[in-house]
């Protein structure tokens, strides 16, 4: 009651029924994706890397559904299949950099003093660079692969993470309840793991959805440039790249698919992120 | 006075982040697979060839050393020799900064007025249908590739509808225009060349936009958040109780109010930006700093991608030490 | 280094590489023959528009990094004493490596001893800064070319020129070159390395820290040559005008050429089909066959002796086994890499050898697509499948799209590929370590010729030698090729030296695709170069 | 002037509807000053906001709320935007949030002048100037140019009444004024709204939880409860003699600071979803009836202007004797076998100092200067004070969150800085906050077991254990479950009290354990506070600034001013008979029920401006001050059974004699 008290003037959010349609929209998408990527090898006659014999750049219709590439390959299998390496490693990097940055923030923003002088110093000058230019160079050093971009794209957003979660906890750490748990006897380990984190990932979660939707569209960039995923694997980045002159010419098939999946993907995670932003910000009104 | 000192403190703090900065890439490039000196030699070159032409780049020293002189180049604004060209890297640095700033300082700026102005319009019509599509909109522009994007504009602008110039380089040379800074617009406003003028600006609408719909979601979903909760605090509420107009409302209370948080914001936005004109720059032919970078990183030009990415990066923390300033301006609450 | 007798196979092993890696990924290609279409037209055809893929490194020749842009535009700008002659091959017009002849000197002409060359100047050349040119820029040139260590200090070692002594003043239009011992490659090296700097503009930016003025001349183009550059701009755009202060007759036919530089691919085709530039220098395989069909513009097209070809490290394992590579060379879908790759705008080829080079036989490589005998040539290694790396340029389309059919069609006799894209430096130095399995080649040699073709490729130590082969019987061949002179006799051992290739199969040959140079339709006189640097001189626009 | 008769509000919401208000009536007229009172949830602030017109979106209103004859409900834009600020302006609960924080204070009050009176700028900023002037702000052209973050929250709430009244309204709305505010500043905010109406003959609405603090100044008082009217009636006969058991319920749980004691109402308030149709006290009504629980009340006036809506109107006293208590009454503190001295001393503090250091550079804030204090199991200590007198400082000095920069302080014998983990948990906390001090992912079993945790103790005795201080607090054990937001204030505090007791420590401090919570609730809470702290086995330490809630249960009580003990004794003697001048003031500020007394000392100056460089930290406020008390510090000396730090004492009865006459 008291917080209807407090609702403003204009008129308010109608109970987030749009911020509720996002996330379902959101996620509708996401999980679609990951079902396609899933169940791929049953969706598509043709093998992601499998070369038509009978020629190169066929017409969707017929034989290949959405037409084939500049290397004969199938292009519906292949915007299927990549569905894999992309989600996969958006997911998977997001996943890796909110555990590291998470787990640096912590340490830095609960301890404090040294620790946290040189763990943000080290933040501090990986975000003196722009994330991409970033990834430019770390991908040069790692390499393609699926792995390798993992761990490119982890370690350019690991220190967004320890700087998010190392200011929600020295937000969260002059609360009165780790003052309580302080004085219930908690050890600082306890206090980091059974408080601190749990609550310190709020603004993590919103932050993750549209996280993986900038790797997706980082990867698809260093795809671009030559320096994400090696051929013939399935990518959208580089299937897009491949198809660039095709679209020049009229032959829409080659890097139109992956475009719209690439960004239907991308907008799933960012009514995600956008629907959980609304809600968090609605929650925190109340 | 006051804005000085602070500005002077976060210059004296920023002085081991950027220390740092030269540290990491430094040590960077030397562990990057692939060797500088055999792509400027050629196969035939023996080993003293290469060991001619290391030497000639300081190469054949010792790490510390090479460290030290690097250092000591920095300190009187020496970047070094580039290995590819063997010209000065402050001067081609010089050359191919303007450009690229010009268009990522139009893109940003564009993208910050535009997000104002439509975060504060949806925000005030927040959860009809203008604000959901607004919004949606935005999201969908976020969602693009750049380079895909940029590739369509070009189908569209210039292949389909001719409204655009062809796209390459940033200006018409026919119009004799007189480099000073080399971003091109402010050079043709600066010596009133009007042909060129028009030309430039021709030239940077296609990019601009690419590079404006790619980070307007983020800068509108921020201004609008924030012009929400100012609409909602009670501090509007208190001045539309006490019946001020819209418009004093509107200036005094909701402007600048919404707008303190977006400055660093802004900042980070100019770094995705300043990433993105690697990709955008070479969909256009706009030959500025990502395609040297870039280009550097591919040759291990060591010379060359030390500086860029320290520019890259000092650029950035100065855009944020504005953005500091900017947002101390707008709110009186920041302690400087 | 350079010990006298090495010469003849170090000299040609030298310029074999220079040219073969220039035409990589360079375009060329030969033209219709239109001599009446000379610069007479309006503007409009007064200026052509060329699009490049990359701005030039550097202005200084002296020191530039391996830059094609920059090579190329060099050919252009730098006053050149000797370059090659042209040729008919076909209905188009070649570069002839064969016939080096005089261009802004009056002659270049050796002694008896063949160990003094004489350059006399062609008189009343000017450099745009109105300066003549005088044997003491040619002078000023080669004294900073081995004071200063620049790349042609390098390759002059290889023709006995190795102190600023040897290159004496006669008068002010005469220069001896005094080479240590006489060379048959004189005239090909002096081809490729005698550009003059104007040495009085020179002096005035030279500074005690930078005697040579490499400052200056790495940020300002060189004049004097058959364009000037009348201006450019960093990075974008550079453009040529025919310089008038040559005094020779075949001058630049057109007055201004405009080069801008468009990375992306796309972009150059449809600026190409736009008319907003003339030839588009970096288009490639698919786009090519599209802009056939487009109007107003025509596709330039002549056979070539390019290869493309995979290169087998014979020293590393499993292609140190000949049944191995004969199961790649079985696995290689070549009709199928035509047709997807070039869009069957190349020629298969059966031997080593190229197609139009003298002494070329079909039995030089007995291999074609055939699963089965590549399983069959595996089983003979006792093995029944095995692993590798294919290596190729990461920056070319036509060699990744090789690669992937490669890789799938290897697959199915067994062999497991990773595909691996390297960018420049990282290709090179790999290459240094000679430990590459598999590497896809492209280029083209400079000279019509097997000994050629061995010095640069196939004996030990060559510098294109990825395969790391050796054969003591094609040392052999080789060795007797220097002193054998009679053509029948030279077929013979050609025809011996693709008997052994065939044997041990130290490269998959794939094909010799055709060299094609989209133009709009007005574009006339073009040359194909043999060495991938077009000479814009003969080129003319007609309105 | 404003006439509100028959005003319902329901807010629809998907899902759910709330019935904010049902048939509301009442008025207001110029010159006069009403108070509109009740706990929160009761639709205080929903009748602020119909009368401005600006009632949350998805709200359904019925009646009328009339303005000078026009209703505010039926005006079109244009005539509510006349209407808010020239007809009706409200000032907020929260004065510094509700000041726009990116425009100067002068800017947004000469906003206000322009708009309403139609003001030049160059007049509009002479005439704010006046304003700051006359709501009591010294030196107001500087403080034109302030941020609101510049200012105090007295300061803020004197610049928040200069906007209302900068908007020259016909009626000021003030929606919980003095919130946060210190005693000493309570009754001059007040004085400011009893001006405007008196001076400027302005209509007055002035929203409160507080019955007892805003009486003073109301002519008339209206009770609201769960969105209806219960009572209504002039200031003086509600506040001594009400009639609806619910007015009687709020002024009885709020503890007096003569000494009476709070009684409790069991029960929280109900969340209306419809109007309702029968009494909505009914379900904590000791006088319900069946009537009660089927009917609704009718309004009923009484006499003149005071009326109730009630089956049952209660006549008797509000308290069995209306005297200010006397000892034997009122304590339950000093039963026999809590004999204070019997007890082993559970904390020692020795003249501990605590400074903040600034992140950079040398300066400080000194927190605390030389406090001492000695605590014996099963004694209760009172530690009263404003805020920024360092009380929560203590508490967090006690509990060894914060180190003392001198001194020592000792926790049942062991040094605090000394203690082991497990040693730690000897002291516990009860704090100000009670869902912020539950972690808000974490169970209430986890919550209150979390001492027994570190003690090791076993999983099943922890059950046990925490099962049973649940128990005490009457707590059903479902609850254990829940997670922090689902619980009420009062519940989560219960829970707060638990988790302290669960461990059996030495010793238990109290946070300011109620300010936070609704009148009624935190009459029970202090109920059970009392259980508490009556308990043999710890020491209790009860930090409030609210002196009535005090000398409910304190054995002895310290006053602390700037990190110093100004004033320490029984606790009786202190607030019966207070020494010191600040300690007076202190009492003197204090509302009362029922009577209404002056301050016999009246402190200068707010709390902000007074700084403590040397000598007696008051004496940039004391009206008694001589160059003496401004040079020389002050230590504790001995008067009577209390002990106080100021060395005019002995003279101070006259002094106050000459002042007041």
């Amino acid at each position: 009651m008291a917080s209807l008290e407090m609702l403003p003037v204009v008129s308010g959010t109608k109970d987030g029924r749009f911020a509720k349609a996002l996330i379902y929209v959101g996620s509708g998408i996401l999980i679609v994706a990951a079902l396609a990527a899933i169940f791929a090898p049953l969706l598509s006659s043709w093998g992601p890397k499998e070369i038509d014999p009978s020629g190169t750049l066929a017409a969707p219709g017929g034989e290949h559904l959405l037409g084939s590439d500049g290397n004969g390959m199938d292009v519906w299998s292949r915007v299927l299949h990549a569905a894999r390496i992309d989600l996969g490693i958006a997911v998977l990097a997001v996943a890796l950099a909110v555990v590291v940055g998470t787990l640096l923030g912590l340490l830095a923003g609960y301890l404090g003093g040294w620790v946290d002088d040189v763990l943000m110093r080290i933040v501090d000058i990986f975000q003196a660079f722009p994330t991409f230019i970033l990834a430019l160079a770390v991908s040069a050093l790692l390499g393609g692969g699926f792995f390798n971009l993992v761990i490119t794209i982890a370690a350019v957003n690991a220190p967004a993470y320890a700087r998010l979660v190392r200011a929600e906890v020295r937000t969260l750490r002059e609360m009165q309840y780790i003052e309580a748990a302080k004085t219930s006897g908690a050890s600082t380990l306890g206090i980091m793991w059974r408080h601190l984190l749990p609550n310190s990932l709020t603004p993590v979660r919103v932050i993750a959805p549209l996280n993986c939707g900038w790797a997706m569209l980082t990867l698809a960039g260093l795809s671009f440039l030559g320096l994400g995923v090696t051929v013939p694997t399935a990518e959208w980045g580089s299937m897009i790249s491949l198809g660039t002159s095709d679209v020049v010419a009229g032959r829409w098939w080659t890097s139109v698919p992956p475009g719209l999946a690439l960004l239907v993907c991308v907008l799933g995670f960012s009514l995600l992120g956008e629907g959980l932003q609304e809600r968090a910000d609605a929650k925190s009104r109340r | 006075m006051r804005i000085l000192r602070f500005v002077g403190r976060r210059l004296l703090q920023l002085i081991p982040v950027l220390l740092g900065v030269v540290v990491l890439t430094f040590l960077l490039v030397r562990v990057l697979p692939g060797d500088p000196i055999r792509s400027i030699l050629g196969p035939n070159a023996t080993e003293a060839d290469a060991d001619a032409a290391r030497a000639r780049f300081g190469l054949d020293q010792p790490i510390w050393k090479q460290f030290l002189d690097y250092l000591g180049g920095l300190v009187t604004g020496d970047f070094g020799t580039s290995i590819q060209s063997g010209a000065s890297v402050t001067g081609e640095m010089a050359l191919r900064l303007g450009p690229t700033l010009e268009l990522v300082f139009i893109a940003v700026s564009i993208a910050i007025v535009l997000a104002i102005w439509l975060g504060i319009w949806s925000a005030r019509r927040a959860d009809t249908v203008g604000d959901h599509s607004v919004r949606i909109f935005a999201l969908f522009g976020n969602s693009i590739p750049e380079f895909w994007l940029g590739l369509v504009l070009i189908l569209v602008g210039y292949a389909a509808l001719g409204w655009f110039p062809a796209p390459s380089g940033r200006v018409d040379p026919d119009t004799n225009l007189t480099p000073l800074t080399g971003a091109d617009l402010i050079d043709a406003l600066i010596t009133g060349n009007g042909p060129a003028i028009s030309s430039s600006a021709a030239h940077l609408v296609l990019p601009v936009l690419t590079l404006v719909i790619g980070v307007l979601a983020p800068l509108l979903r921020s201004v609008r958040a924030s012009a929400l909760e100012v609409l909602r605090s009670e501090a509007y509420a208190a001045a539309a109780a006490h019946g001020l107009p819209e418009r004093t409302l509107l200036r005094g209370y909701l402007r600048r109010a919404t707008l303190v948080r977006l400055p660093s914001l802004a900042a980070l936005v100019f770094g995705t930006a300043l990433g993105s004109t690697v990709l955008v720059e070479y969909v256009y032919s706009w030959q500025g700093f990502g395609q040297w970078a870039l280009r550097g990183l591919l040759y291990r030009d060591y010379p060359v991608v030390q500086a860029s990415v320290l520019i890259i990066a000092f650029a950035y923390v100065l855009v944020f030490l504005i953005a500091d300033v900017v947002h101390a301006w707008l709110d009186p609450r920041v302690k400087i | 280094m350079a010990p006298p007798n090495i010469s003849r196979r170090g000299l040609l092993q030298l310029g074999g590489s220079v040219a073969l890696l220039m035409t990589t990924g360079a375009c060329a290609a030969g033209s219709k023959d239109n001599p009446e279409s000379k610069a007479s037209g309006g503007p409009a055809a007064s200026t052509l528009r060329i699009a490049v893929s990359s701005y030039l490194s550097s202005w200084d020749q002296d020191f530039v990094g391996f830059d094609l842009t920059a090579l190329m535009l060099f050919k252009n700008v730098y006053p050149y004493m000797i370059d090659y002659g042209v040729t008919k091959a076909g209905d188009s017009e070649i570069l002839d490596t064969a016939n080096i002849t005089p261009t802004f000197a009056e002659s270049f002409e050796p002694d008896s001893t063949q160990k003094i060359w004489t350059l006399k100047l062609r008189q009343g050349v000017k450099f745009a800064s109105g300066n003549e040119m005088k044997a003491a820029d040619v002078k000023w040139s080669k004294d900073r070319a081995f004071a200063a260590q620049a790349n042609v200090a390098g390759i002059y070692r290889t023709i006995g020129l190795t102190k600023a002594e040897q290159v004496i003043v006669k008068d002010d239009y005469t220069v001896e070159f005094h080479q240590e011992f006489p060379s048959a490659l004189t005239k090909q090296i002096q081809a490729i390395s005698l550009y003059v700097f104007d040495s009085v503009e020179a002096k005035k930016h030279a500074t005690d820290a930078d005697p040579w003025a490499k400052e200056w001349f790495a940020k300002n183009a060189p004049t004097g040559g058959y364009f000037n550059v009348s201006k450019a701009t960093q990075g974008q755009e550079i453009e040529l005008t025919a310089n008038t202060g040559y005094p020779g007759t075949d001058g630049a036919k057109t007055p201004t050429i405009r080069l801008s530089v468009v990375p992306a691919a796309a972009n150059q085709r449809l600026q190409l089909q736009a008319g907003d530039i003339d030839i588009a220098l970096g288009i490639t395989g698919q786009d090519l066959q599209d802009l056939k069909k487009v109007e107003g513009v025509k596709v330039l097209s002549a056979a070539s002796n390019n290869q493309v070809a995979i290169q087998m490290s014979v020293t590393t394992a499993p292609f140190d086994d000949v049944n191995v590579r004969k199961a790649l060379a079985y696995a290689v879908p070549y009709e199928q890499i035509i047709k997807n790759v070039y869009g069957g705008d190349a020629r298969p080829t059966k031997s080593l050898v190229p197609l139009d080079m003298p002494g070329y036989a079909e039995t030089g490589y007995p291999f074609t697509y055939d699963i089965e005998k590549a399983k069959q040539a595996l089983a003979a290694s006792g093995k029944t499948s095995i692993s590798s790396e294919l290596v190729f340029a990461s920056d070319s389309d036509e060699q990744q799209k090789i690669a992937v059919q490669v890789q799938a069609e290897a697959a199915k006799a067994g062999i497991t590929l990773k595909l691996t894209p390297l960018d420049p430096a990282t290709l090179g130095e790999r290459r240094g370590q000679k430990s590459i399995p598999l590497q896809i080649t492209t280029g083209q040699l400079w000279v019509n010729d097997v000994e050629y073709m061995l010095a640069t490729s196939f004996v030990k130590g060559a510098a294109l030698n990825y395969s790391n082969y050796t054969n003591p019987e094609i040392e052999e061949i080789y060795t007797k090729s220097h002193t054998t002179v009679d053509d029948a006799a030279r077929q013979q051992l050609w025809a011996q030296v693709q008997t052994i290739l065939a044997a041990d199969v130290p490269w998959v040959i794939i094909c010799q695709p055709n060299f094609n140079l989209p133009v709009r339709e007005k574009v006339a006189g073009w040359v194909q170069p043999m060495d991938g640097l077009a000479r814009l001189r003969y080129l003319s626009a007609s309105a | 002037m404003l006439q509100i008769e028959d005003l319902s509000v329901v807010i629809h919401r998907p899902g759910r509807q709330v019935a904010a208000l049902s048939n509301v009536s009442f008025s207001v007229a110029p010159g006069e000053v009403v108070g509109l009172v009740g706990e929160s949830g009761g639709g205080k602030s929903m009748v602020a906001r119909a009368i401005v017109g600006m009632l949350p979106s998805g709200s359904h209103a019925t009646g009328r709320v009339g303005f000078d004859g026009d209703d505010v409900l039926r005006m079109d834009a244009a005539a509510l935007a006349h209407h808010r600020g020239r007809g009706a302006a409200m000032c907020f609960q929260n004065p510094r949030g509700a000041l726009s924080p990116t425009r100067t204070v002068g800017r947004q009050l000469i906003d206000r002048l322009v708009t309403h009176q139609d003001m030049d700028g160059k007049r509009a900023a002479e005439s704010a100037k006046e304003l700051f002037a006359a709501v009591g702000i010294r030196n107001p052209s500087r403080r034109l140019e302030a941020y609101p973050h510049e200012l105090s929250g007295g300061m803020a709430q004197r610049v928040m009444i200069s906007l209302a009244t900068g908007c020259a309204p016909g009626l000021l709305i003030a929606d919980e004024p003095t919130t946060g505010l210190d005693v000493t500043l309570t009754r001059e905010i007040l004085r400011q709204f009893r001006h405007a109406a008196d001076t400027d003959g302005r209509g007055v609405l002035l929203i409160s939880h507080d019955l007892a603090s805003i009486a003073e100044v109301c002519d008339r008082v209206v009770v609201l409860y769960a969105g209806t009217v219960v009572e209504t009636g002039p200031a003086a006969q509600v506040l001594r003699h009400p009639a609806h058991p619910y007015t009687r319920a709020l002024l009885r749980s709020v503890p007096d600071v003569s000494g009476g004691r709070a009684v409790a109402t069991a029960g929280g308030m109900p969340l209306m979803t419809a109007a309702p149709h029968n009494c909505p006290f009914a379900p904590r009504c000791a006088h319900a009836t069946d009537v009660c629980r089927e009917t609704r009340p009718e309004t009923k006036a009484l006499s003149s202007g005071w009326s109730l809506a009630c089956f049952h109107p209660q006549e008797e006293p509000l308290f069995a004797d209306t005297v200010p208590s006397n000892h034997a009454e009122s304590s339950g503190h000093a039963e026999p076998g809590r004999s204070a001295e019997a007890g082993r001393v559970v904390l020692r503090v020795q003249d501990a100092h605590v400074v903040y250091r600034s992140r950079f550079g040398s300066g400080g804030h000194h927190a605390l200067r030389g406090v001492s204090l000695e605590i014996k199991a099963g004694e209760t200590l009172g530690v009263v004070g404003e805020s920024g007198c360092g009380k929560s400082t203590l508490a967090k000095l006690i509990m060894g969150l914060v180190e003392p920069s001198e001194g020592s302080v000792e926790v049942a014998g062991k040094s605090v800085r000394k203690q082991s983990r497990v040693e730690r948990t000897r002291a516990q906390m009860v704090f100000q906050d009670p869902i912020g001090s539950l972690s808000p992912r974490r169970t209430v079993a986890d919550s209150i077991a979390e001492p027994l945790r570190a003690a090791k103790v076993s999983t099943a005795e922890r059950t046990k254990k925490t099962e049973a201080a649940l128990q005490r607090m009457e707590l059903d054990s479902s609850i254990l479950t829940r997670m922090p937001h689902e619980l009420s204030g009062g519940q989560a505090q219960r829970i707060g009290i638990a988790r302290a007791l669960v461990g059996q420590p030495d010793l238990i401090v109290f946070d300011e354990p109620t300010s936070a919570l609704d009148v009624t609730v935190q009459a029970q809470i202090l109920d059970v506070i009392a259980d508490v702290a009556a308990d043999a086995g710890h020491g209790s330490v009860f930090i409030s600034h609210d002196l009535a809630t005090v000398r409910g249960f304190a054995d002895r009580v310290v006053v602390l001013y700037l990190g110093r003990v100004v004033e320490e004794g029984p606790v009786d003697e202190v607030f019966d008979n207070p020494q010191h001048p600040y300690t007076r003031a202190l009492l003197g500020s204090a509302p009362r029920l029922g009577e209404t007394r002056t301050a016999d000392v009246e402190l200068v100056k707010d709390l902000d401006e007074a700084d403590a460089a040397t000598g007696c930290a008051l004496a940039a406020r004391c009206p008694f001050v001589t160059d003496t008390c401004r040079s020389q510090e002050q230590t504790l000396q001995p008067y009577g059974e209390s002990r106080a730090a100021c060395w005019r004492i002995p003279e101070l009865p006259a002094l106050i004699g000459k002042s007041s006459s």
